[in-house]
């Protein structure tokens, strides 16, 4: 990526303020300048108001919001710079779609699901009188659809956006967001949701189209990796303020703000990590035989084995859609429709948590990928905790009480929190109630199917500090299924790679990141961001 | 899509079958015996055991609810008990007066409730959007005789008598003849309908122009009108035909109150008097009426809920 | 006798009208015009008179004797005539026959027919007419209605060029008055219901079941210059309050059977006229007198006793009746008007109640809107029963159920009948043989006089042997007669000639050959 | 800060809430009290008379038999209350029972359930009552049952869609993975999470309850006489609507106040469970 110097900068935003209608701001003046061609990564966790801020850029405010002081400043192609903010509705709308554009978060939603794709993009066209005929427009579809590496011919445009892949569905919006060639691109967390793969595939057609066409882009993202990926320069948002703005290199190496530095230490790394506890070993706590699942023709796992050892932890490596989390459900006993066995401690179990013993049950624990939809959103803390206790041994509430209070503060959970409900904690406090009441039979094995996935990068990293030590402490053998081969040094011991319902790969986390022998290994680890 | 219509149409005659069905078992269990009810208590054994005979009562049960089935097939509804004669006969004018009712009733709530929905959805907040929503609320929750009621102290009898409250078909004309007779009655429907329809167009609506494809279509700079007419009107308008479908269904039952309090000479007070009559055959043919009306109108709005939706238009391409 | 109950049920069934309070919206009253004066002197000819009528439906027939529903009456009372009926004070007059006598057994009567009348296509009436008439309404394969109280119609022949002899099989003093039914109207030996010809002063140009029917002046009407009006149009109302509004609307000159709590409203449109007219119609709550408690005659005393009489007058019929004194035919010549009349007495109906061992009577009363009016009885009496310590409990029920298979055999119901004499009436209600004994009434020494009454001519003789039958019916019947109904119609102010009619019949009987318009 | 108490507590905050709290309250101390108040007040039982019908003596005139209009409203509207609360807990209980059980054990019995329903909702709620009350007759009980069963099917295709979108939630796995039985997860897990919806139906339910069992009584199929009943009243003496309106009037705007009231404190509750989903999304 190039940098170069802009004589005038593309879009400017200065002090921009952004208030609820009830008054509470949002943004509280933020600023930043991007120049034609370069690109600026806005990063900041949920709630930060990095979306506002990328929309307050087209002069866009969602309901409820409404701007509060400051100027945006955009500068076409072919003419003087504008305030967008001061301008009508009407001038504004000439200039979204065709100076300032924009590529939503989630194109499933963002593209309208009752009109061709063709026929959505010629409309941005149509609207602000691209070309001078029908025919150059949709010369112009056809071109800008060749640019994003997409079919251009009628019958790839005639389809309905459900008939596209995720990442074709996002090629599409950033055609959209390109098709009258805009002087400012605004991406909303363009590849959140996809695999890394296609995710790759993105960046570089936005970073190619970028470049080429010397368009200033706003690129929006929570994932630090990326934005070493792509950006030429980062602002990191907190609270609605920019806290830290810079060189991209610059402020991922030697972050100046503590923020920042917190941010930036808690990316996992593929190379990072170390300091793991010791399995012991020796004990064959789990082992999966021949596991085989199908929908019909449909086969989700196919001759599945694998061993998980005391105090050992296997992460278990897939891609959505790879049959990692029907492998878990079918450990847990949550799903009874396999072949194949599941033995703990040598004792074969049955496939339905209704017809394993309670010590059974207690033994194999699962902590669910979202803390905000794993408790019942009607009890509180204690009570979700207790309930393993209640239906799995026969203590009295006593008992169970005190069991339910050391578990809490085994987990960092402060006591006090035990009376609220769910609602009135943060996703954190939430994940961390989940893996207490996972904990709280002291299990044998335990099942955590991507369990930061839902939780910004810090909260990630305290999650799966807690998940090691509690390992230490407990000796629990530990399945960490995840997407993220970047977590694998930071909380495995070994890794398997699954594929299509298949284990294409397993071993050591070191032998297998340093020298992965699949193919499919190979291109996840080339493709995975660094910093 | 062809095979999920099929379905659904196959669905749908499942479903009027057993309300055949449910229809017949239900008026077997009417008190009182229909013969000496025709006959009178002058009835000799003889004359009883005829009429018995014709009008099939010592058959198996089965075998008369076939005869009757196959009658109604066959658009013969059976011999009224209360006139003797056929319910067709009796049915018949009455059938298409309640129909200009409803029709009218419906087009008219549907106007104006999508016009209303769409118009408060663009408006949220404002006072226009709250003076919108407060009344179809209230007027929601009014039961349809109480809408009827206050319509004739207000249009007719007390405050400004100006309209007739009661129907009155002179012989042999039909009673829309004299359009002034239809203005309550038809406003009374609308009003209990268009509150629903409303609400949930401004809901829908609402929705939908909180989507992410119209927040993208504005991003994109297209012109509110494009927006309105081509991103956010045909979404809603699935979710909401089912709503209209269902009221419009519901006026089938409305009719009745509406018919009663107006004197209207429609199916519903047909059905009231059948009903205070013990005539069998005539509650038989206006309860499977309406209910007929009733799924035929849902199968419809199901059928447009198909058609709008474009993953189930292109299921058969994928 | 002139109404056959069975037809009058149908009628219910059909007229739902009368149903469960039905009730009109009056609201045509915009627009009210200044005052019509009401017509005076002679009457005029010419004009079309409009008449709404309660009732009817896809049975309306033109077939003279089989007349079921209001708007059937209606048109039988003016296309046909029998050879005698009533006037409009209950009196017998002779209409196709100039007279009628009988023979001192009683068991022989011999009409003469009047002078020169003639049927609607000009055709003299003969004997051999009267003769197929009666032929026809005695069909053994198919009586029609005025059959059941002929039973003692042995044969009919003629007697000369304008006699018939009727002859009975068994004597019958009060014959004439079983002939005064509008349901024998006499009609040609080459009768059909598709040429509905008869003697009637108007005569049928169309007709359409359900809906209506018009007829035109009949030429050849024997009573000279009438009918007045050129043509009568009979229009069906099967709601009370379109009926209404059809008359304030103009859109007819004249209605039948105004609810009674709408009079005064109706008064005082000065558009519009009431005619009110006393008649012998009853609504009596009818006790079974071979079920107890009922068997008791104490009960049945203190029963008829707990009724306080103008008060059911009053909020049952808006005062449009009289008071009753639990005897029926009040318009016969023998009625017992010197009976002292009964009042409300509740001290001695618990005096009696307590005497037959019910202190605490609790009885179930059958209801049903059989007529304007019955249920709206039931729960006056309710309440009035509840001052003597005697609970009612109202048993409501539709039409259909209440004439259905237990009907006769209620204990405690109601019932109406419309004006009739007294034996004609006894024959129908009160004798064991009778079709609607409703209270099983079969006192030994009560038939042995109807009996005796039935065969004596001698008129004096007759009514003290009738007076004494009602002394019984009135000591210890089954019946609580409160009070008698007025009939009650409106019409335009320019109609004139409708008067009070004292058979129960709507608008002066149904009788439009007198009517004009002003 | 969502709890379940806080759904009230957000809907009572509310505007339209209150007005609606009010009006209900006055409309059902009026029907509670107005038994016992009204002979006091007037001097007249529900069934005596105080003059010739349709004649305006008293506060609000006569009716059709002359008894005293004003006496029997204070008197017509505790029955028709207690029959719509009657038939408004048949109908929710039943149909949230058949929907969650529909819902949650999915499969066989779910098709069956909801095609019964769809048997069921294929008849209007006025029409499936009147021919109820053709078959046996207008008694109370089987008003209140007719009406309840009637709403079943509706409440149940709300609890069942209600508790579909819960079924799959993690904390309803996590439930399965601690082996607990049917009923307990139906119980403790899935019922407490969908009671917003339900209480919207509730609401929804008793509205339309006062509504059918008013009509009913208007048609002349509900409440029978001599009761005092509003439907009825209207019925009784609409033939005087221009003579003596008040016998329409009162029971009329009770009628409608009522329903008006109990609507808001639904759509107030409607309005709050939704926010509550909405905070929960985000």
């Amino acid at each position: 990526m190039t940098t170069q110097v802009a004589v005038t900068n593309a879009l400017e935003v200065s002090e921009l303020r952004v208030h609820t209608l009830a008054g509470s701001p949002v943004l509280k003046g933020v600023s930043y300048a991007i120049a034609p061609g370069e690109v600026l990564a806005l990063v900041g966790e949920s709630g930060s108001g990095k979306t506002t801020a990328g929309l307050a850029a087209l002069g866009h405010f969602r309901r409820g919001l409404a701007p509060a002081g400051g100027a945006v400043t955009a500068s076409p192609r072919d003419g003087e710079p504008v305030d967008v903010l001061g301008l009508g509705e009407r001038e504004r709308r000439a200039l979204r779609g065709h100076t300032l554009a924009y590529v939503p978060q989630d194109p499933a939603l963002s593209l309208n699901p009752a009109l061709r794709i063709g026929r959505q993009i010629a409309e941005v066209l149509e609207a602000h009188g691209y070309g001078a005929s029908g025919e150059e427009r949709a010369a112009r579809v056809a071109e800008v659809l060749g640019e994003v590496g997409l079919p251009a011919d009628e019958n790839y445009q005639r389809r309905y956006p459900h008939q596209l892949s995720g990442g074709q569905q996002q090629r599409v919006g950033i055609a959209m967001a390109f098709a009258c060639r805009p002087s400012v691109v605004v991406l909303d967390e363009p590849t959140t949701g996809l695999d890394v793969t296609t995710q790759t595939l993105v960046l570089r057609t936005v970073a190619a189209l970028t470049a080429e066409h010397g368009v200033a882009a706003l690129y929006i993202t929570h994932d630090l990796a990326v934005v070493s990926a792509i950006a030429d320069r980062v602002a990191v948002m907190r609270g609605g303020e920019i806290v830290e703005c810079g060189a991209a290199e610059e402020v991922l190496r030697r972050p100046a703000h503590a923020y920042t530095r917190e941010l930036v230490d808690a990316v996992p790394d593929l190379d990072g990590g170390g300091g793991l506890p010791e399995p012991d070993g020796d004990t064959e706590t789990l082992r999966v035989t021949g596991l085989s699942v199908s929908y019909g023709e449909h086969r989700v796992l196919r001759d599945v084995s694998l061993t998980v050892h005391s105090g050992e932890c296997l992460l278990l490596l897939g891609e959505s859609g790879s049959g990692k989390t029907t492998l878990s459900r079918c450990v847990a006993g949550l799903n009874e429709h396999h072949t194949g066995t599941v033995e703990l401690a040598g004792t074969a179990l049955a496939p339905s948590t209704r017809r394993r013993t309670a010590e059974e049950l207690r033994a194999v624990q699962y902590v669910f990928q979202s803390p905000y939809s794993s408790l019942n959103p009607r009890r509180t803390i204690a009570q979700s905790v207790e309930v393993p206790l209640e239906m799995l041994t026969e203590l009295p509430k006593a008992a169970r009480r005190e069991r339910v209070a050391e578990t809490l503060d085994r987990v960092r959970l402060s006591r006090t929190l035990a009376g609220r409900l769910p609602d009135q904690l943060s996703g954190g406090e939430r994940q961390r109630a989940a893996i207490a009441r996972a904990l709280v039979t002291t299990p044998k094995v335990l099942l955590c199917d991507e369990v930061t996935s839902a939780l910004d990068v810090s909260v990630q990293a305290t999650i799966i500090d807690l998940l090691c030590e509690l390992r230490a402490e407990l000796g629990t053998a530990m399945v960490f299924v995840t997407h993220n081969i970047a977590l694998a040094r930071h909380v495995a011991d070994r890794i398997a790679v699954l594929r299509g319902g298949e284990i294409v790969e397993t071993g050591p986390v070191g032998d297998v990141l340093s020298a992965p022998r699949h193919e499919y290994t190979r291109e996840l680890l080339a493709n995975t961001p660094r910093m | 899509m062809s095979r999920l219509i099929v379905r659904r149409l196959l669905v749908s005659l499942a479903v009027l079958w057993l309300v055949t069905l449910l229809v017949f078992v239900a008026t077997l269990l009417l008190p009182g015996d229909p013969v000496r009810a025709i006959l009178g208590q002058q009835a000799t054994p003889e004359r009883i055991a005829a009429l018995r005979a014709q009008l099939d009562l010592d058959a198996p049960v089965w075998e008369r609810y076939l005869n009757w089935l196959g009658g109604v097939v066959t658009g013969d509804l059976g011999t009224s008990t209360a006139t003797q004669g056929p319910v067709n006969d009796l049915l018949g004018d009455r059938i298409g007066a309640s129909l200009v009712l409803l029709v009218a009733a419906a087009v008219l709530s549907t106007l104006v409730g999508l016009a209303l929905g769409t118009w408060s959805a663009l408006r949220r907040g404002r006072a226009a959007d709250h003076t919108v929503s407060g009344i179809s609320l209230v007027i929601a929750a009014l039961p349809e005789f109480v809408i009827g009621v206050a319509l004739i102290v207000l249009l007719s009898t007390t405050v400004f008598p100006l309209l007739p409250s009661v129907t009155l078909a002179p012989p042999g004309e039909p009673v829309w003849s004299q359009p002034s007779q239809l203005v309550l009655p038809v406003l009374t429907l609308a009003l209990v309908v268009t509150p629903y329809i409303t609400r949930m167009m401004r809901a829908t609506m609402s929705e939908v122009l909180d989507s992410g494809y119209v927040e993208m279509a504005r991003l994109k700079g297209i012109p509110e009108k494009t927006v309105l007419l081509r991103h956010a009107l045909p979404h809603a308008i699935g979710p909401v035909a089912q709503v209209i479908a269902l009221q419009l269904a519901w006026l089938a039952g409305g009719v009745v109150v509406v018919e009663f309090l107006f004197r209207y000479p429609g199916v519903g007070q047909a059905l009231i008097d059948a009903v205070n009559n013990r005539d069998v055959e005539v509650v038989q043919a206006i309860t499977l009426l309406i209910a007929a009306v009733y799924i035929v109108v849902n199968l419809l709005a199901d059928i447009v809920g198909i058609l709008t939706n474009p993953k189930l238009r292109t299921e058969v391409t994928r | 006798m002139s109404f056959d109950k069975r037809i009058s049920r149908r009628n219910f069934l059909v007229g739902s009208a009368v149903l469960a309070g039905t009730a009109p919206l009056l609201s045509a009253c915009g627009g009210r015009s200044s005052a019509v004066a009401a017509p005076t002197g002679a009457p005029r000819r010419g004009g079309t008179l409009r008449v709404g009528v309660t009732g009817g439906g896809a049975s309306d027939t033109l077939d003279p004797h089989i007349p079921a529903t209001s708007p059937d009456i209606a048109r039988v009372r003016n296309l046909y005539e029998p050879l005698l009926y009533r006037d409009h004070d209950y009196r017998l007059e002779m209409l196709v026959a100039e007279s009628l006598t009988s023979s001192p057994d009683a068991k022989t009567w011999t009409a003469t027919l009047r002078e020169g009348i003639r049927f609607h296509d000009g055709r003299p009436v003969t004997p051999a007419d009267v003769i197929a008439t009666f032929r026809r309404i005695m069909d053994p394969d198919d009586p029609k209605s005025g059959a059941a109280s002929l039973t003692m119609l042995g044969e009919v022949v003629a007697a000369g060029e304008r006699r018939v002899e009727f002859r009975l099989t068994e004597p019958s003093t009060v014959f004439d008055d079983y002939l005064a039914q509008y349901s024998l109207g006499i009609v040609p030996a080459d009768f059909s219901v598709d040429r509905p010809i008869g003697t009637g002063p108007f005569r049928a140009k169309d007709f359409t079941a359900g809906l209506q029917s018009t007829f035109v002046r009949n030429e050849h009407y024997w009573r000279p210059g009438q009918p007045y009006v050129d043509e009568l149009v009979l229009i069906n109302f099967a709601e009370d309050d379109a009926r209404i509004n059809a008359l304030l609307s103009s859109q007819v000159d004249v209605i039948d059977q105004v609810p009674v709590a709408l009079v005064e409203v109706l008064r005082s449109d000065e558009r519009l006229r009431v005619l009110s007219s006393q008649t012998g119609t009853w609504l009596p709550f009818t006790m079974r007198v071979d079920r107890p408690p009922f068997d008791d005659v104490r009960v049945r005393q203190a029963l008829r006793l707990v009724v306080d009489r103008e008060q059911m007058i009053n909020q049952v019929l808006s005062g449009q009746g009289r008071v009753g004194n639990d005897l029926y035919a009040p318009f016969d010549p023998a009625y017992a008007s010197e009976l002292p009349q009964r009042g409300q007495n509740l001290a001695e109906a618990r005096r009696l109640l307590a005497e037959a061992g019910h202190p605490n009577l609790d009885i179930e009363l059958v209801t049903a809107p059989i007529q304007a009016g019955a249920v709206e009885a039931a729960q006056v009496f309710q309440q009035q029963a509840k001052a003597a310590g005697v609970t009612v409990r109202l048993r409501r029920l539709d039409t259909t159920t209440f004439f259905g298979e237990n009907y006769l055999s209620w204990d405690f119901a109601q019932s109406f009948w419309y004006t009739r004499n007294y034996l004609p009436q006894v024959a129908n209600g009160s004798l064991p043989d009778s079709p609607y004994n409703e209270t099983h009434w079969s006192d030994p020494e009560f038939l042995d006089l109807v009996r005796r009454a039935d065969r004596t001519v001698d008129r004096a003789e007759r009514e003290d042997l009738l007076k004494r039958a009602q002394r019984i019916e009135y000591e210890r019947g089954g019946n609580i007669i409160w009070g008698f109904v007025n009939q009650v119609d409106a019409y335009q102010v320019y109609v004139a000639g409708l008067v009070p009619d004292r058979t129960g019949l709507p608008l002066s009987g149904y009788s439009f050959r007198e009517a004009w318009l002003g | 800060m969502t709890t379940q108490s806080t759904v009230f507590r957000r809907a009572l905050s509310l505007p339209q809430a209150k007005i609606g709290l009010a009006l209900t309250a006055v409309v059902v101390l009026l029907a509670v009290l107005g038994p016992w108040l009204g002979p006091w007040l007037t001097g007249y039982d529900t069934t005596g008379f105080a003059g010739k019908p349709f004649q305006s003596d008293g506060v609000a005139g006569t009716d059709g038999l002359g008894r005293d209009v004003f006496t029997r409203f204070l008197a017509g509207g505790a029955t028709l209350l207690l029959y719509a609360v009657l038939a408004t807990a048949i109908g929710v209980v039943l149909g949230t029972a058949l929907g969650m059980l529909a819902g949650y054990t999915g499969g066989r019995l779910d098709s069956l359930i909801m095609r019964g329903n769809d048997v069921l909702l294929s008849f209007p709620q006025l029409v499936f009552a009147l021919l109820a009350i053709a078959m046996l007759g207008p008694q109370g009980w089987l008003l209140v049952l007719v009406i309840g069963i009637t709403h079943a099917p509706r409440v149940a295709r709300v609890a069942r869609q209600a508790t579909v979108a819960v079924k799959d939630s993690d904390y309803i796995k996590a439930a399965q993975l601690y082996a607990m039985p049917r009923r307990r997860i139906l119980l403790r897990e899935v019922l407490p999470n969908i009671t917003g919806p339900l209480m919207v139906e509730l609401g929804l339910r008793l509205t339309y309850s006062i509504g059918y069992v008013a009509s009913l009584s208007f048609l002349g199929l509900g409440i029978q006489p001599p009761s005092a009943d509003w439907g009825l009243m209207i019925n009784e003496n609409r033939i005087a609507l221009v003579v003596e309106p008040w016998g329409v009037l009162l029971p009329v705007l009770a009628i409608a106040v009522l329903t008006v009231g109990t609507n808001l404190i639904t759509d107030s509750l409607a309005s709050a469970a939704a926010g509550r989903e909405k905070e929960v999304a985000a």
